[in-house]
């Protein structure tokens, strides 16, 4: 079995869903001949041509907004938006196009398409290469959103993202495209969107987390299992319908929650699942569950590390929910 | 025929009109259109006058809540409808195409279902009215953010163009709608992807209350295709025919493998912007008046009289018959009833997500 | 004493904010002949003329983006966004620019503007003229945003909105504009933003709300007080900076809340106060706090009144968390 | 004298260049430029040259994380930088204006700053290398968001107009930049409000890896002038002399009520798009070699010297010069150190709110 990256996963999946249907096709800035800049479509263009891997002209909203032209016309795009912080010029496209199409008419016409964009910081990148705006999406009735975190699980996802007939967000943590090889089969697998993955079984309490931070999350995992705490870790994969059932399961056990993510604390999907623990499950609390989250303001460059939710603030938070 | 030799040069100095006002053909090339083709467009603009009066009815009795009147668009409307291949082109229409549905052929009983969002709309009661849609004859659902449907309707075009199937994707906005960024970011995509897209401005000179000289300094819409590498049609819009021969050239031309157009339709807005409008507040009675005795309708009366294919007899039969059509229509519409309130959590996605199904469980709960 | 309408409430704050200093002006789209959709700045454009009072094209990222650049040089300008739904085309410059001006240049420039919307539902008025999106401006550092939900307050707010250094994001519920009207003085007044109201002293259970929701909330709590239960209701009316600390104060005395708002529920502004609410009154808590909100889905027109929180829902909630 | 007679007419055939390739001056008007403003010019682009060298070299020993090659468009910034009131014009810059950044006479030990992104940064380190921004110069703060300065420039030059400063608004953008939405409702914004403001491309036929012909069909970046009714101007940007009189011209017709314009530089990037690119997976090296043939230092060395105004010495002791400046204020950058953790909560707001006071004691805490 093939050991890729992440970004190795992605390139392979788009190459098995184009090879499978002549209606998928890919585009965005620069996936032609560059293969894109961090090279998820190299070699796509080659094999499939410049109609099907198509460089489109340097405007997310035409990106977007073709897409679901195209998805209404019978092909399945999926759109690269070359970092999720310049998805907001397309915004509109996809909050009053691709997201309401099927609704507004009634299921007449339909936006089968998937957005993908790299995601997160950590790669010093400044607040315009480094943010995290799934709550966005989240929020947003009519969007799937995935934000994934393992090579294996983003080849799954990506090829189940583009088979799905209603507008998905795939977001890619960049900081993971090269951080890790798994084995990924070359045969033929889907992960279902919605369902989150459990990393670590434990007692003790609960980590829920998805994307970049789920590094984070599972080395403070281990720390505490070197001093005998057994967390239970959640990999939540997509956000946007969230696996409430496997959440609420595990909190249920231990009594105990962390809910961990980079993006921005306020009206955050970390604040989401907060709330919803704390709404099912208050009786069989032993603590409050709390966030680690990024900040409430621009991602900043000189401090990038410190944005984003560190082994030791989630350490932290940890013990207050222990403590407690 | 027309195909091989182009008529109409782009970037013309004055709009492109072919019948002047008194009715005679002043075009340079023989009219050559068959009798019972010329009845149809005169039938076609009256029916989106008469369905226009129709909204006004609706509005006052209270069983619609939003309309946005079209009188004085119906011959750039017939003249389009007529030029695209309708059923087999796309067409992604905005909130001021009713009369436009008309001639598309969407039956009055689905243009009502939709003006009263009850059973009898296809799109189940889920958008305001003058927000049509329909699968079945190519036309793209009406989305109310303006110019947010150009990107779509090039996109549909490039997927036309890679799959080859011939068709032409024809899209409708008014003159505000060019000021939107998405406007200017979806024709340039089409236009260099040499996709098969007509853009097509309705310019009625005002958004609302915004006169076009607050719009854009740009000597006219058409003038905006050179941004793109495109041809600029600038029409007399309330000539029914200078609209139906420019559109049907400039779409062969797409189909034909010419790439992108954009035309420019003169036209004007004889009613408020929309029922919640009040136009006296910002253009003068006077300017009204003057572009009313312009009416496109009337212009091509006296051409088919010219003809000799009008007289009062045909005039009131059919006036008769569209009204009777349109006050069955409505009935029928209105017998189809509410759509049922849970229904609201239908199509949201393929299948409803469980957040949709909990929220849905919340409403049941409350109408019991 | 006049009384006024919340719509004449604004065009009162604007025009005295305009009379006060000559560095405001109000641009947007129909806001000079028109005097706006709604008549907010009815009669401005004759007292100011066309360049203080200015039309502009039909673009929201040309009204936001170019209001960054005049407050950039000195003016104060209020836009107006025509419908809330439609502040999208314009997202990215509120995002991108406005919210991140002060943050990316060390504070060397800054955007004190104002970006005033109508908002939510109530009015028949389709998925795009009925959406809520305040969750959006809140989850985005940098923005400051407003609900109102009466004359009184949104003269108020609106003139400290226009002073404050910092670009404000400003949500009027059109479905309130004309609903009352009550005595707003002609003198000089601020309303702080960030600062709650406590519209009603109560001790069994706190209602959290703002904008349009505030109408069913206090019926609600009415209805309550019919069946002898005392329900404190709280009036956010500043979103972010939300005033947690009125909101604890008042769920730790009552040990029950329920938050109502007509956004949708998944990461939203209800979702991030009942987060807060779990994670630092758990012990005091008697029943989960609850969420009453509009759904995950476009907003539909034939079903225009079930969309928002009814009051029918606020008091099943209600009982949910009274019988807990 | 220039600004009463408009010497350069707009939407030219070809490139306006006054300079040719051997350094002929080859204008139909004289000169008429004091020698030391001509050795301003040159010493300019040398200096941008050899920041882009120095650069790399910051690159290479992980001084810093980005760099964004300008070499090859030394002349278009070094021309537009005198074009412009320095310190009473706004600047709207990009991020490959580094080059433009020291014509306009930012220091180069705030440039090192903000590449290394420590106290020496005006801006703290809050943004990427390569995003200068400094009050003092009314040079206005870079964003990454391509074309999302264009509407600020805009409002800019509105509110110049609405207070007579007699200030020009000056935006500079790349070929790809305009593709963006933002772009094009930005300055349609200025131009229909007859704002003084310029917008500048700077065309080096390439965003990253994509060639303006899947840019965008039109003729030139010029021709999409004619959408905002405003004057385009196509210019040689290798020609030092071309740039700095059509800028100075361009700008001063703003300053005196003319209204908006549109001005295409053509370039060519000789580095790779960025620290992070590899060009050569999309253009061929020949086209590079070819490119920098017609380097714009090495024209207007030539040009000086037939005027007798360069010789080598001189040349010698300017390169020394300048690289002593260089290598001395990165040196005094890199003295001033990293900037403190807790700063980054700053400057959010005027006053931070209470979550941030909250996020910042974790901070705090986790640093102890
Ligand atoms: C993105 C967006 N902004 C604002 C509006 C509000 N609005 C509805 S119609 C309209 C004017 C449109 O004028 P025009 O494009 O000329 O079309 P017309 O109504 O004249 O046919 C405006 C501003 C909207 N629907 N969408
Ligand atoms: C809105 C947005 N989308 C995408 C990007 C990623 N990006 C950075 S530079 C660039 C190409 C810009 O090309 P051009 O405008 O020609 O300027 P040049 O780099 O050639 O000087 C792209 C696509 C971005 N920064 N912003
Ligand atoms: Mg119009
Ligand atoms: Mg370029």
């Amino acid at each position: 079995m093939p050991t890729l990256t992440m970004i190795q996963a992605i390139n392979a999946a788009l190459d098995e869903e184009m090879a499978r249907d002549a209606r998928v096709m890919v585009m965005g800035e620069d996936v032609g001949k560059r293969g894109g800049v961090f090279l998820a479509t190299e070699g796509l263009q080659q094999k499939y041509g410049p109609d099907r891997v198509m460089d489109s002209p340097l405007s997310e909203a035409a990106i977007i907004g073709a897409a679901v032209g195209m998805a209404a016309h019978g092909m399945r795009p999926v759109a690269e938006i070359q970092f999720a912080d310049y998805v907001f010029p397309g915004f509109d496209q996809l909050v009053s196009q691709a997201a309401k199409v099927r609704y507004r008419s009634g299921g007449q016409f339909t936006a089968p398409m998937v957005v993908r964009m790299p995601t997160g910081g950590g790669v010093k990148g400044g607040h315009h290469h480094s943010q995290s705006p799934e709550a966005h999406f989240a929020h947003t009735g009519g969007l799937k959103t995935i934000v994934v975190s393992t090579p294996y699980d983003t080849k799954g996802l990506l090829k189940s993202a583009i088979r799905d007939d209603d507008p998905v967000v795939f977001m890619e943590p960049k900081r993971l495209y090269r951080a890790v090889k798994e084995e990924v089969p070359s045969e033929e697998y889907l992960i279902p969107i919605g369902k989150a993955a459990i990393r670590r079984e434990g007692n003790d309490l609960t980590l829920v987390s998805y994307g970049g931070s789920m590094i984070e999350t599972q080395k403070a995992a281990e720390e505490l299992a070197g001093v005998g705490i057994s967390a239970e870790v959640i990999d939540l994969r997509t956000v946007m319908p969230w696996d409430k059932e496997t959440v609420l399961g595990s909190v249920a056990k231990t009594g105990r929650a962390l809910v961990i993510s980079e993006a921005p604390r306020m009206a955050s999907v970390a604040s989401e699942v907060a709330a919803t623990i704390a709404e099912e499950l208050l009786d069989q609390l032993e603590a409050p569950p709390l966030r680690v989250t990024g900040f409430d303001m621009p991602y900043p460059y000189a401090q990038d590390k410190l944005y984003m939710p560190t082994v030791t603030r989630i350490l932290n938070a940890a013990k207050r929910v222990l403590d407690y | 025929m027309i195909k091989d030799s182009w008529m109409f040069k782009p970037f013309s100095e004055k709009p492109i009109a072919l019948v002047d006002e008194q009715g005679n053909w002043v075009a340079d090339f023989p009219m050559e259109l068959p009798p019972d083709f010329l009845r149809g467009l005169y039938r076609d603009m009256l029916a989106a006058r008469l369905l226009d009066e129709k909204f006004v009815i609706l509005i006052r009795t209270g069983k619609t809540s939003f309309i946005a009147p079209h009188a004085g668009h119906e011959a750039a409307q017939a003249g389009l409808a007529q030029a695209l291949q309708r059923g087999h082109d796309w067409l992604f229409p905005y909130y001021r195409d009713m009369g436009l549905m008309v001639a598309m052929g969407m039956p009055f009983k689905e243009i009502f279902g939709q003006m009263l969002g009850n059973a009898a709309d296809p799109a189940k009661g889920r958008q305001m009215p003058s927000h049509p849609g329909s699968r079945a004859l190519n036309i793209f659902t009406v989305c109310s953010a303006i110019a947010s449907h150009i990107p779509p309707a090039a996109g549909a075009a490039i997927s036309m163009k890679l799959k080859g199937t011939g068709q032409v994707s024809v899209c409708t906005f008014g003159d505000g709608a060019t000021s939107e960024g998405d406007w200017y970011a979806g024709i340039n995509f089409a236009a260099v992807q040499g996709a098969p897209a007509v853009f097509v401005c309705l310019n009625n000179h005002y958004a609302i209350s915004v006169n076009l000289s607050h719009q854009t300094a740009a000597h006219s819409i058409a003038d905006k295709a050179h941004a793109f590498g495109i041809p600029g049609y600038h029409v007399d819009g309330m000539d029914v025919l200078a609209s139906y021969f420019v559109m049907r050239e400039v779409i062969e031309r797409a189909r034909a493998g010419h790439g992108t157009a954009l035309v420019e339709l003169e036209v004007y807005r004889y009613g408020p912007h929309s029922s919640a409008d009040d136009d006296s507040r910002y253009r003068p009675k006077e300017e009204v008046e003057a572009a009313k005795k312009r009416d496109p309708i009337e212009r091509f009366r006296r051409f088919l009289e010219k003809q000799g294919l009008w007289n009062l007899e045909w005039e009131e039969m059919l006036r008769a018959d569209l009204k009777a059509q349109i006050d069955r229509s409505l009935e029928e519409a209105e017998a189809m009833g509410e759509v049922p309130a849970l229904a609201m959590f239908d199509d949201v996605f393929a299948e409803p997500t469980w957040n949709l199904v909990e929220q849905r469980e919340l409403v049941r709960e409350e109408l019991r």
